[in-house]
Order: C-alpha cells, then structure tokens, then sequence
C-alpha cells in the first residue's frame, strides 16, 4: 500500500536521510533511532513538506513526491506533529474540522447561496467532529480553545485532528512524548482500536520502548540518515547495532526498560 | 447701523490642509484669510456684523474635504469658503458647495477643470495653469533667448499642470525640451541633476513648491549645473531663499501676486509679519485677496443691515472690481480672473529678510481662455 | 532550602495550582510527579518567577521570592532547565554556555566551562556550532549544562528526558546524580517515574493542581496508586 | 424589559434631539451612541433587529434632510465599513497582513471613473463616452471583477512570504498601483495622471431621491451583502481554512488546505469588496485623483480593523465607524467648538482663549489627537473593542 | 537613446547611488534592531530619526546665533552635533518602547504596529506644536558647515562633496561598530538571546526590560545620528520629512533580510542604486516617455521580484522551519 524507495535527503552539507527504504501493507510499524537520525525528515518527505533529493514514494501506486502536502492528505495519508502544532485559537471542534477540508465537498456557490446542501452538509461535519472528540477521549470538550486544553489532551486532538481526514495511512510523530505510562497505555489501546475497527495502517515514531514493543507489528531503526535494522520487535531489541546506537547497555542487560 | 442686523454672525470658512506634510501651505491659506478679515471686516461690524474665521482642515484628503463641505453647507451662518490648496480636494468638495450655492474663492487651484465645470458659486484669484505656463515660456523664449530647456516638475495637478503648459509653449517657440520629468522625491535630487548636468541645458524650469523646488536648485547648483532656473509663483515664497541660499540667488519666476515692492503688496507683507511672525507663505497673499472680494461683496449684499444669502453672494462675488496687490481682479463667466497680470521676478539676495526686493524682470498681462466646449 | 506554602495560580481563568505545599532540602534531589495538566511545570515557573501566585509564599532560603523577578531569583541561586529545553537556536554552544553565566563576575567562569564540558564532552565537540542545529539529546545537555554555568545552588529541571533516546536518558539521570553529588540541589519533575524514583530522594505527586501524596521515593515507588498510574502496571 | 424599554427610549429620544439640534455633533453622538447601546444591549433579537432596522433605513435619512453632513458621515462610515470588512478577511481571518489594501479600492475607482466620464474618449478616441449613467451599476461588477483580479494577479506570486515580508510586497504594491495612476498620463493618458477624472457620471436613482440619500442608501445595501457575504464564509470550511492558515500554516496546509488556493480567494474577495465601493466612492465624488489612494488610506483601514478586533465582523464594522466618527465629526466637531470658544473670547482659567496664538489652532492637531487615542485604544484595550468571539455549537456527543 | 551619455554618467549615478543607499542603510538599522528583537515593525521610528534632525538643528542653529559655527572646528562641531541627536533620539526611542509598546508586549502582532503607527502621528504633530511655538515655523533650513559643501573632482564626470563622504565613512563606521557590539560583547549575545526567547533569557539572570530598553536606545541613536546627517546632506527637515525615507529604509531592511544588521546595509545600498539608477537613466532609456517618476515603481518592482526568489531577503537567514 506505501512504499518508499531510496529516499535521499540533504540538507546543506548534512545528509539527514541516506538511501532509506520503507514499506508498509497494514498494521503498525515503528520508526525508531537516535535524537536526530532523521525520523522526522522521512515523516516530512513522506507528507510533502519536503522534496527528497532522491528515491520515490507511492501510495496506493501513486507517485507522492512532488505533491503538495494538501494533496498527499487528499489521497489518505495524514500525521500527526513532534512539537504539537493545533490551531491554538481555534475551539477543539473547529480544530477537527479543518482537518476535515480535504473531504468537503462543498464550492464557493454553497457557502454563499447558504442552501439545503450546504446546511445539511455542514451539520453532518459538526456532528462527525463530536463522533471524533469522543472516540479520542476528548467528548464535552468540543467547545474548548485547543490552547486551553492540557498537554496530552492536546495531543489526542492532534490525533483526531488526523484521523478527521479519514486517512488510510497515519503518520503520528512521538505521540505520547510527555504522558505518563497510564495514559500512553490508553492511548496504545486507541490505536491498536483504530487499526482493527477502521483498517488504519499506522507508521508511529517513538521514543518510549514499552509503547513500541507493545504495539509494534514491525520496527524500522535508522541512525545517521541509515536503516540500520528492521523486523520484529523482539528482533530488533536484540540488535547489537541498535542497542549501541540507541537502546543502551541497561535496556539490553534486561533491567527495567523506560 | 442697521438694527435688523444686530448681532448676527457672518462667518467665513477656510479649507485646506492644517495637518500633515502639506500643512505649511495650508496654514498659509488660513492665515492671510484671518488677516484679511481682521482689516476688512470694520465695515460689516458697523453694520451689526459679527465677522468669524472657522478654520477646517481638509487633510488634502478628497473625503475629509467633501465631509467637511457638508458640515459647511449646513451652518447657514457661514457664506464663503476660502480654499483649498489641492485641486483634489477643491473639486468634488465644491460639488457640495454648488449644492447650496455657497461661494467659494479658491486662492491656489490653478487646474483648469475647477472653473471649468462653469459653476456660479466657484471662482478663483489664482492664474490657471494653462496662463501661468505661457508666460514662464514667453519670458525665457523671448526675454532669455534659452535655446535648450529642461522641465522638471513635482506630479501634483499644479506643479504638472503648469510644467505641461510651459514646455508645451516653449516647443512652439522653438526651444529644445531636452528632458521632461516629474519627481515625488523631496530631498535627494542627485539621481536627477546627474543626467540634466551631462545634457548642460541653458533653463531649467521646476513646477512646483519651493520646499521641493530649492533643495533642487541648490542641489543641482552645487554640482555645478550652469542653468538659469525658472519656475512658477510656488516659489514665491522667501523661504525659498532660506532654504536654497546663495545657490539660487538669480532664479527667476513668475507670479501673479506683484512685487512686494508695490506698496499693497508691501503692507501685507508687512503687517503678516508683525501679526505671525514671519513672511507669507506662497497663496497667502492670494487667500488674503480672495477673502478681501468676499468680504466687498459682502458688504455689497448687506447694504441697508439686509441679511445676506448665498445665492445673493455669490453673484455679488462675479461682480466686484478688486484692484489689489496681485493686481485688479474681475471675474469672468467661469470665475476665473478676466485678466491677469504676471510678473516675472528675479531673486535678488539670499538674505529672506530682503525677498521683498527681487526684481521685476518683466510684466504681461494675459487673459484666461474662454471655456472650452 | 526552599518552601512553597499554599500557592494558588492562575492562568487567566484557570485554576492551575491550589494551594500547593512543598519543601525541598539542601542536598535533596526532590521529584515531582503527576499526569499531564497537573500542574508540575507550573510550579516550577513559579518558583522562578516567570509566573506570579495569586496566593501563597516561595521562601528560598529564608527569604520571600514572591514579587522578585527571574532575573533576580537566578542571582539568589536558583536555575530552571524548562520545558522543551529553551536553548536559544541562533546562538552558538559556547555563546549560550556564556549567558547561562551571563549574571556572574568571578573569574572563575572559565574554570565552570571545563567543569561543565568535563560533565558533558560531547559539547566541547560542538563548542562553536549553532545550536538550533544540535540533535535532541545534544539539545538537552546543553539546556542543562547552561544551567549549571550560574553556578546554581537550586536546580530546577523540567522534563530533561522528554523526547529523548533511551541512551540518552540513560545518560541524563547519570548526570543528574552527579551534579547532586557535587553538592546541588535539585527539583525534578519527571514523566518517567520509573528513572526519576530510582534517583530521588524523595517525592511529591501532583493531581489537578494540588499536591495528593508524598513521601521518600521508595515509599512512593511502593504505593499502589503510583504504581498504577506513573509506574504503568 | 428594562433594557428594552431603555432602548427603545434611548434612540427614540436621541433621534428626536438630533431633529430638534440638528447642527450638534454632541446629540449625534449621542444617536450613535443609542445605536451601539440598541446593539449590545440584552434584548430580544427581534427589537435590536427593528431598533437597528429602523435607525438605519428610516431614521438616518429623515436626519440627513435636517442635516446632510451626518448623512454625509454615515455614507463615508459605510464606505469605510466595506473597506474594513474586506481587509478584515485578509488580515483578521488569514493573517496575511496587507499594506496596499487601498490599491483595490483604487482599482474599483479608476474602473467606473475612466469609462464613466468622457475621459475614455481621450483613451480610445471618438465621442462615445460617458457610458450611459445606467452603467455605473453593470460596473458594481465589473469593479469587483477587476479588483479581485488584481488581487489575484498580485496574489499569485507574492502569497509564497511570511509575516512581514508579505506586508512590504503589498505595501509597495499599494505604491506601484498608486504611482501608476498618478504617471500614466503618459505615454498613453489612461488615468489623466495627477490632474484626475471628472465629471464622473452618477447613476440614475429611483423615485427622485437625492444623490446624497441615494448614495448613502447604496452604500448601505453593499454593506449589507459585504456583511451576509462575509458571514457566510468565515462560517463555513473556507472561513476555517483561513483561521487555520492564521494559526498556523505548516499544519494547516498538512491538514489538506490548499494554501495557496484559499489565500487567493482571501486576497480576490478582500479586494472585490474595495473594488465595489471604488466604483460608489468615484461616482459620489465626481472627482478622483490618486491623492485618495495614498498609504496612509491604507494604514488608517487597517487601524480600523485592529482598533475593531481583528478577525471580528461587528468589530471592523464599529471599528471603521469609530475611526470615521472620530476624524470626521468628533475632531473635527472639537476643534470648531474650541475655536467658538476661541472667537467668543471665552476666558478659561484666567487666560483669553482670543489671545490663543495661532499656532495653537486646535484644527491643526487632529491628528495628534487621533494618534494619541490609537496608542491608548491599543493599550487598554488591545484585544478590541468588539473581539472575535468563538461560537458554541452542539455536536454529535451522546 | 543617448548612449554615450548613458556611459559617461555612469560613475556619478553609481556614486549618487551608493550614498543614498548609506543613508538607507543608517535608518535601516534602526528598524533591523527593533526588529531582530521584538519582531514587530517600530513605524514611529521615522519620527525618532527626524527628531535627531530637529535636535541638530536647533544645536546648529544656537551654535549659528551665537557667532561660534564658523570659528569652532567642523569636525568637532558635527562630531557634537551627531551625539546630541543620537542622545536625544535613543531616550525618546526608549521612552516610546516604555510607553507604547511595552504594555503590549504580551498581545498579538499587529497591536504594537497600530500603536507604533498611533505614536508616529502623534510624534509628527508633537514636534510641528513645539517647533511652531519656539520657533514660529517648522521647516527649518539646516545652518552650512561650509568646508563639507567641498567638491572633489575625481574625473572630469565624477565629483563628490565632502558631506557625502562624511556620510559613508560614519555609515560604515556605525554598521561595523553596530555589528561588532551584537555579535562580539556579551551584552550583544544577551540581546540575541532575548530576540530568540524572553522566558528563556530571563531564567539566565537577563533583565528582559533592560535589554530591550538597551536596543531601543542603540536603534534610536543610530537613528538620531541618520537624522543629523540626514539633515546636513539634504539641508531642509520638517516634521513630516522622516515618513517616506523611513519607510524606503524599512524597505531596505526587508530587502537585506530583516533583523540582520549586515542585511540593512545590503538592502540600503541596493535600493538606493536601484533608485538612483532608475531616476537617472529611466527618461534616457525610453527616450523620455517614462521618467525620473517611475523610479519608486522600479524600486519597488525589483524588490517585489527579489523577494520572490528569496522570500528572506537578500542575507535573511532562511529559518527552517521543523514540523
Ligand atoms: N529543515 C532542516 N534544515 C537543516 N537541517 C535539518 C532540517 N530538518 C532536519 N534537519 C536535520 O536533519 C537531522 C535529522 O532530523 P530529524 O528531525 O529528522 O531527527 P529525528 O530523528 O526526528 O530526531 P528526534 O528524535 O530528536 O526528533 C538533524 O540533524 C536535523 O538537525
Ligand atoms: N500558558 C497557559 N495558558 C493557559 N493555561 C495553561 C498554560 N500553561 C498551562 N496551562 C494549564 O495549567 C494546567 C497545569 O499545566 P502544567 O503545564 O503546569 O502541567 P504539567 O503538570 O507540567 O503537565 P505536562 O506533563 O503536560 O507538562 C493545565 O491545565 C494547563 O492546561
Ligand atoms: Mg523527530
Ligand atoms: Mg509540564
């Protein structure tokens, strides 16, 4: 369904991605790696924001690169942020439905002749954003100016943000960067949820190991811009190679993991 | 006295900019008004006049003026407005002023479309713009006998309108326009003295003001341009000596308010000084002639302690004979003076103190052009 | 050392603390824990002046910090690593090591910077790059050593493992055990309670503002409700 | 019920003293007043719609037979509350700040003036032109079409920048348009350059109104659709776009807008509304010439959309009347009663105002004063006078 | 076209150019300070310049009354003249940023420019009232020093006057001077510091309000110094006179990449060139049917296109933007 080949990507003298190859057909792959290995950039090529130097990406058999990143969200794929970036003045509801925009089938004439079209449509977005608001945890807070919300709930309304794109693919960049176990537990179990119930496939980076062990179906490590090791979970924890460049020797001797 | 009259209010409006950039030139329209009124207005007190200066400020905003025209109509107590500075303003505030027949006497709008809408109530003391060019031509094709000429003006209605006019004239005579430009720039006019140097015409001739006309002439002096320089009554003003000192000692220009070495023209001169503390900025000598017609045909319309009316006024305006410093003024059936006589002066001294002393260098007296059709 | 006494604050309409009590003595690594909105941040900038209570006192060493702004509170010996590590991103390694000492006259800043880059080599690689351009981890280490250059007698870190590497964090709670055997004290306030009880001294949980549990970190790594809560199980 | 009753009374009585002092700006501020009280105070929504409804169509105008400058007012205020409503989409919904807004309020003008007066005659010889007057209302449309135009073609390269990189741009835009009307005299005359176009035709009225009640009355009706236009779409998924767009637009754009599609239609609809009113504000003053089009115009919307609250319809409506009011009327209406108190010889504090020196002419410090009072609106009050409100809506919670 | 005139003025329009674009580059910086640190557009600081110019001519013309101008030393007397406008200058640029902007500082963007444009208002009608009432007019004629009316003819097509030499050497003085105190002191990285993170800066023991005050002062008193040099080049200021070189010089800090002091030079002396270019070759090149009038449409036409290839102007460091 996705695939990546040979992304490149330079930045200045810095080569940030190094012939990185990617695919994914369904379920839940994690992108793990050092601060700075280049995660991100291959979340942002992925999404348009950046052109790759080299290397192709398709979804769905279609071409991404060189797509805009509105379009890239049209065909299905949408991501979440790193440093959370809501509309921060907009209420939570408003929040949802532009990510809705893509999907909205409604012109110039619509909104200005105000017709039956127009209110029956607009009614149905509203009422799909509280379905979403729910389905993330967030019901009754429709209302809310996002910059009023605390932090994690402004990272599930990122999430439904996301998903009110009705994406085929989603991209979340360190969801739970800031939860305590609990609630990043809760937030796995919404995940694992979206994946079984809507057929959502899911490329999640993250930096917390019990997250990625838990709900990973396969796990991509790079550092330096490199894949350096991919496979199951369990596989890749055992990588010399990863726990050099990432885990560290307290995770591989067993002892208790973050 | 007439009793009828007792207590009741003329007043006398000025319009003009009184704020912003061009609020020297404005304050200058309402000052030789107050001046005027001051003088003039005896004859109407002995009537049982009460004579009032209401000062607006136009903002030479086209909006603010017309807003202010409105205001202006409806205060009956006020018959004539002084005004303005700026054709853009003048023209569609007079079209509120035309209205209700309120008179207006324009001191400084010399484009030619203001008087030529032929509207009763509006009249001007100024020379237009297609007169005044005429003559500057006639003075330097005829008097100076320039061959070559450069033409450089400020892109406002006057300085353009007066700057097309003189190098139109100046081609039929015969001279060499050697560039034609206009310029919004105020203080660096080296970009443009360079290339008029390298072309060394023999006259160089600025439509404008003299706050922008003498850094230009200096400026252009100072690097050694060796043209006369010539340009129209915008410069009569002694702060153009203030500001251009001895670089542009020699310039000529025309105007049509006469010498200051005419006794009228002296006096007011004079008595500006004493009252502001300092010389007349250009269009206050003929904002203190606009209002001096207003107030004889005030005193015309009030004769017997009759109250005045605008309409009364105005056609009381068409018929004064003022014979003034900017010499005699009648007006014609569009409201432009019959005749005007124009002076050609040259600056003698750099000293402002002395801008009374330039030297007429040549009179002609020409009549505006009937309307066109 | 340091005292809160019912602080109330306010961000505009929302209640953020009530009436939060806390103590923190010198040679403690203290750490703060709680979910996300429970006000642990908040507490923080109040003790460094960036906000002020509505209600309640700080005393720092016997003297009231209410009132007195952050620049004047770093003098008294307090510094705070904020949330998401604030490095300035234009600056380099070096200029921002030079305004984390920007307060101090001794001669001894000098001496400070080898100190600090004994603690952290990896920035004396990077002495002269910009810093916006470091990695995450690199980023963090910075935050903290630029801390540490005031000399601070009260350290005041604000997530230091967030968005963090397990090798890094690994790393970080190393250093922060060190720099406290050196002789600082230091408020931690941790998403990971797991690491953040291994090393501390003593705790305090934070729920909806208010302060709901205390005790010495191994009392509270045994306590069920932290145990289900912070510690995931 | 006491609200209503006070309202009620309030611009019932108001407009009555207007009647019976028809010449004070201080009793017309007090109408004006009762408006704003009509529309913020709780009653029912039927009686603010009627107050309003009725101050407006019937009230204001029988006013302006008492005294034509207030009707004079009130049509400029309308003008200007076009204006600021266009402006108000593209810098208080989309952020995109704009410098040279006046430059499509110059378009709309230039548009009605050049074909509307027989300066088109000059530009395509013969004698055809003016257009028949009709005209002018064929050319609501055209001016809007041609304004939005010129959004979009300034648009198309320029939406690429940021912040205040974008405000530069469109404040030399705002030059260009300007300095190009007051040069193209020459080589072809398409705008009589500083010298301007007149007469400008006015457009036939019904029911021999006059043209001062017949401007305001269009003023009124293209405020009215600018009002329900721009409702309709800041509520609707191209006003959310725009907001999003503001807030932030890295997301936004990754969230599936179009950037730069719905920045377009910010910058085209923006302008159309000063395209539209350019057309009005040249028929209704005969005259145009580019001195209407200066910066400075441009600055004084923007001030009535920030002074207002950005991003708010009722605010950039209060805040181009305040601004309006306040330089037109109140300044004004102080400096003359200054200088009555001044001719009278009123003596103040043991000082003769008639010794008052010239330069003390209250006329000439307008200005100060006005941007004395920006300063202190923007600090006690910088969120607006009305801010933007979010609304509440019911979703489909169970 | 007259080629051969084209190429001879060429040095001179290149000169005239690059001195107008110093003076730019002088006003510029004000705005790049203000900028760097605050991020909002100070419009109040053409009047700030412009009060430089007023503060030395007022100076000039004491100096004139009492008989000393022509006897004292030029050098010193300008050297003075200079610093009493940058005194003047920066204290009113630092009490505008207490009165104006600083109880703003917390609100959006565009809030501090309204006031900024507010105080610009009122600044203009402030100086007109106290020149009117002292010196019963406001366009007031800068006194001549006359050893900088000197020309020096370096070619028979090419001369320069003194003052304008003056200009460039104390321009390039105050832009290195400028660049070595922000990027070289302490107290410099202390402002950088603060531009990027206030919170941040605070918790570093940096009094925020000082420093900004700091930059306030530094940005007015290159701008008074602008005013004073403004004032003895062109001879002639009122108050109205900073409005338009202010905002040209606004224009050359974006055009240089705003906030980048280096940048307002580059700006500066690009748009002057553009400038100078324009209104002397425009009416050559097209045989007088454009003139000197379209030079601001040139300007401005290059910097639109310039800023279109590079949406941070010219040295503007592009900020990369991290999602
Ligand atoms: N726009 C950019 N310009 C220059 N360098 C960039 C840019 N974006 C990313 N980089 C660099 O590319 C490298 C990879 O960055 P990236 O953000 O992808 O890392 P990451 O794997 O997401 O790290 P982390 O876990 O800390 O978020 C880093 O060295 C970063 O500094
Ligand atoms: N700038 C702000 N404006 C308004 N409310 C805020 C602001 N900052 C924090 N809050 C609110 O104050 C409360 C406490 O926030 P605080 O940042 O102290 O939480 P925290 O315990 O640090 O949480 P986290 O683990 O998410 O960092 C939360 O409800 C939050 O939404
Ligand atoms: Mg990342
Ligand atoms: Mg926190």
């Amino acid at each position: 369904m996705f695939e990546a080949v040979d992304v490149t990507k330079t930045f200045g003298g810095l080569t940030a991605l190094q012939r990185v190859t990617f695919a994914l057909d369904g379920g839940i792959a994690s992108i793990i790696g050092p601060n700075g290995a280049g995660k991100t950039t291959l979340f942002n090529v992925f999404t348009g924001l950046y052109r790759p130097d080299i290397g192709a990406v398709t979804f769905r058999g279609r071409p991404l690169v060189g797509l805009r990143p509105d379009e890239i969200t049209a065909l299905g794929v949408c991501r979440t942020f790193q440093n959370i970036r809501l509309f921060a003045n907009m209420t939570a509801a408003e929040n949802i439905l532009v990510g809705m925009h893509s999907r909205i089938r409604l012109g110039l004439r619509d909104v200005l002749t105000r017709g039956r079209r127009f209110v029956d449509a607009e009614g149905a977005l509203w009422q799909r954003a509280g379905v979403l608001l729910e389905r993330v945890g967030l019901r009754g807070k429709g209302n809310e100016i996002a910059r009023n919300l605390a932090y994690g709930e402004q990272r599930r309304l990122e999430l439904a943000r996301a998903l009110a794109s009705e994406p085929a693919l989603l991209l979340l960049d360190e969801p739970t960067a800031g939860m305590t176990q609990a609630e990043a537990g809760t937030l796995m179990a919404l995940l694992r949820r979206l994946v079984g119930e809507l057929g959502l496939a899911i490329i999640l980076i993250e930096h917390n190991m019990r997250v990625v062990m838990e709900v990973s179906d396969r796990v991509t490590v790079l550092d330096h811009g490199e894949k350096i090791a991919e496979g199951p979970p369990r596989e890749v924890q055992a990588d010399a190679r990863v726990i050099e460049a990432y885990l560290g020797r307290r995770a591989a001797t067993g002892r208790a993991v973050p | 006295s007439g009793p009828a009259a007792q207590g009741k209010t003329i007043k006398i409006a000025t319009q003009s900019p009184l704020s912003g950039g061009q609020a020297a030139l404005g304050e200058g329209i309402k000052l030789g008004t107050q001046l005027a009124i001051e003088k003039f207005k005896v004859n109407l007190e002995k009537a049982g006049f009460k004579v009032e200066l209401v000062p607006y400020d136009d903002q030479a905003k086209p909006d603010v003026g017309v807003s202010n025209a409105k205001n202006i109509i409806a205060d009956k107590a006020i018959m004539v407005v002084i005004g303005h500075l700026n054709s853009g303003v003048a023209i569609p505030s007079s079209e509120v002023y035309k209205e209700d027949n309120l008179p207006m006497i324009s001191p400084a709008n010399t484009n030619e479309k203001v008087t030529d809408r032929g509207y009763p109530n509006v009249n001007r003391v100024c020379g237009r713009d297609d007169v005044q060019g005429p003559v500057g031509a006639e003075f330097a094709a005829g008097t100076l006998k320039v061959k070559t000429a450069y033409v450089l003006h400020d892109k406002t209605t006057y300085g353009q309108g007066v700057a097309e006019a003189f190098k139109n004239d100046l081609e039929k005579k015969g001279v060499k326009i050697v560039g034609f430009e206009g310029t919004e720039e105020k203080s660096n006019f080296d970009p443009i003295v360079t290339p008029i140097k390298a072309k060394n015409p023999e006259l160089v001739y600025f439509g404008g003001i003299y706050d922008q006309a003498a850094p230009f002439f200096k400026q252009a002096k100072e690097k050694g341009v060796k043209a006369k320089f010539l340009g129209p009554d915008g410069l009569d003003s002694s702060d153009f000596v203030k500001i251009g000192g001895k670089a542009v000692v020699g310039t000529y220009y025309t105007t049509a308010a006469a010498p200051a070495s005419s006794a009228q023209a002296k006096q007011f001169g004079e008595e500006y000084k004493k009252k502001f503390g300092k010389n007349p900025e250009p269009y206050a000598a003929e904002s203190y002639v606009a209002t001096a017609i207003a107030i004889k045909a005030l005193e015309e319309v009030t004769k017997g302690g009759k109250a005045p009316t605008r309409e009364a006024l105005g056609s009381a305006i068409r018929k004064v004979k003022y014979n003034g410093m900017t010499g005699s003024i009648e007006f014609d059936d569009k409201g432009d003076p019959k005749k005007a006589s124009y002076y050609v002066m040259q600056v003698t001294t750099d000293n402002p103190e002395k801008w009374s002393e330039n030297k007429e260098a040549k009179r002609l007296a020409i009549a505006a052009p009937a309307m066109k059709k | 050392m340091l005292a809160l006494d019912g602080l109330d604050v306010y961000y505009g309409e929302i209640h953020a603390l009530r009436g939060v009590a806390l103590e923190v003595r010198g040679g403690e690594i203290v750490t703060l824990l709680g979910n996300n909105g429970a006000g642990k941040s908040t507490t923080l900038k109040t003790i460094s002046g960036l906000l002020a209570p509505r209600r309640g006192s700080v005393v720092f060493d016997g003297r009231a910090l209410t009132g007195v702004p952050p620049h004047e509170i770093v003098a008294r010996g307090i510094a705070h690593v904020p949330e998401g590590r604030r490095i300035f991103n234009r600056l380099s390694v070096r200029e921002n090591m030079t305004m984390g000492a920007y307060l101090r006259t001794d001669g001894h800043v000098a001496a400070d910077l080898d100190r600090a880059f004994e603690l952290f080599p990896r920035l004396k690689e990077r002495l002269t790059q910009v810093a916006g351009t470091l990695s995450g981890g690199e980023q963090q280490m910075l935050a903290i050593a630029r801390a540490l250059m005031a000399r601070p007698r009260l350290l005041l870190l604000d997530e230091p493992s967030m968005g963090l590497a397990p090798v890094l964090v690994e790393q970080i709670f190393a250093t922060i055990v060190s720099i406290n055997g050196q002789g600082t004290t230091i408020l931690l306030v941790e998403q990971n309670a797991a690491m953040a009880l291994s090393i501390a001294h003593r705790g305090y949980v934070l729920e909806t503002g208010s302060v709901v549990l205390s005790g010495t970190a191994g009392q509270l790594a045994e306590n069920a409700q932290v145990r289900r809560a912070y510690l995931g199980e | 019920m006491i609200a209503a009753t006070a309202a009620v009374a309030f611009v019932a009585l108001s407009s009555a003293a207007v009647a019976l002092f028809p010449r004070s700006i201080l009793v017309f501020l007090l109408f004006q007043g009762s408006l704003l009280y009509a529309y913020v105070a709780r009653i029912p929504g039927w009686l603010r719609a009627t107050l309003l409804g009725a101050a407006v169509l019937v009230l204001m105008p029988v006013i302006g037979t008492y005294n034509g400058y207030y009707l004079e007012v009130a049509t400029q205020v309308g003008i200007f509350v076009a204006l600021a409503l266009g402006l108000n989409i593209v810098v208080g919904l989309a952020g995109l700040l704009d410098l040279g807004y006046v430059a499509f309020f110059a378009v709309g003008a230039y548009s009605w003036a050049i074909f509307g007066s027989p300066h088109a005659n000059v530009l395509f010889g013969g004698t055809g032109f003016p257009l028949p007057s009709w005209w002018f209302y064929p050319f609501l449309l055209i001016g809007l079409t041609v304004a939005a135009g010129t959004g979009v073609v300034l648009g198309l390269p320029v939406l690429r920048l940021r912040g205040d990189y974008l405000a530069i741009v469109t404040l030399g835009f705002g030059e260009v348009i300007r300095v190009l009307a007051n040069n193209l005299d020459k080589p072809i005359n398409v705008t009589n350059g500083p010298r301007g176009i007149t007469p400008i035709s006015r457009p036939p009225l019904p029911l021999e109104v006059s043209y001062a009640v017949g401007f305001y009355f269009l003023a009124l009706l293209i405020v009215v659709v600018v009002i329900l236009v721009n409702r309709r779409l800041e509520d609707s998924h191209i006003g959310r776009a725009w907001e999003a767009i503001r807030e932030d637009q890295l997301a936004a754009q990754a969230m599936g807008v179009p950037l730069v599609r719905a920045k377009l239609l910010a910058f085209a609809s923006g302008a159309s509304f000063a395209g539209v009113m350019g057309v009005v504000f040249s028929a209704k003053q005969v005259f145009i010439n580019p001195e209407s089009f200066t910066f400075l115009e441009s600055i004084g919307v923007l001030a009535m959309v920030i002074l207002g609250g950005m991003g708010s319809i009722p605010g950039a409506i209060v805040g181009a009347t305040v601004v309006t009011v306040l330089n037109l009327q109140v300044l004004k209406g102080l400096s003359l009663w200054l200088n009555e108190l001044k001719n009278a010889g009123v003596t103040i504090f043991g000082y003769n105002l008639a010794n008052l020196p010239t330069q003390l002419e209250p006329a000439k410090y307008e200005r100060m004063i006005f941007g004395l009072i920006l300063v202190l609106m923007m600090i006690f009050r910088p969120q607006g006078i009305f801010p933007a409100r979010r609304r509440q809506r019911e979703l489909g919670e169970q | 076209m007259d080629f051969e005139l084209l190429v001879r003025i060429f040095p001179q329009v290149l000169l005239d150019g690059l001195l107008l674009g110093f003076m730019y580059a002088l006003i510029a910086l004000g705005y790049t300070m203000v900028y760097g640190v605050l991020e909002f557009i100070n419009f109040a600081h053409s009047e700030i310049f412009i009060v430089g110019a007023f503060v030395g001519v007022e100076l000039l013309l004491g100096l004139k009354s009492r008989g000393v101008l022509d006897t004292a030393p030029w050098p010193l007397v300008l050297l003075g003249v200079m610093l009493a406008g940058m005194l003047a200058s920066g204290a009113l640029a630092v009490t505008i940023e207490r009165v104006a902007y600083r109880p703003l500082r917390a609100a959006p963007r565009l809030i501090p420019l309204i006031s900024a444009i507010g105080m610009s208002f009122f600044l203009q009608d402030v100086i007109r009232l106290t020149e009117s009432l002292w010196r019963n007019a406001f366009n007031l004629v800068y006194p001549t020093l006359e050893p900088l009316n000197e020309r020096f003819e370096l070619t028979s097509t090419l001369d320069v006057s003194a003052k304008s030499l003056v200009v460039i050497v104390a321009a390039l003085l105050m832009l290195w001077g400028l660049h070595a105190l922000v990027n070289r002191t302490k107290i410099g990285t202390a402002i950088r510091a603060v531009a990027e993170d206030q919170a941040a800066a605070s918790l570093m023991g940096i009094d925020v309000n000082r420093i900004i005050s700091l930059t306030f002062l530094i940005g007015g008193a290159m701008g008074g110094a602008a005013g004073v040099l403004f004032g003895v080049q062109y001879g002639l200021i009122n108050p109205y006179t900073g409005f338009i070189p202010g905002l040209k010089a606004f224009t050359a800090a974006v055009l240089g990449g705003i906030g980048n002091i280096p940048g307002a030079m580059l700006g500066g002396i690009v748009l002057g060139l553009l400038e100078a270019f324009a209104a002397s070759y425009m009416s050559l090149l097209t045989g007088g049917a454009f003139g000197a009038e379209y030079k601001d449409i040139f300007a401005f036409s290059v910097l639109i296109l310039i800023l279109i290839f590079r949406p941070k102007g010219l040295l503007g460091e592009v900020v990369r933007e991290r999602a």
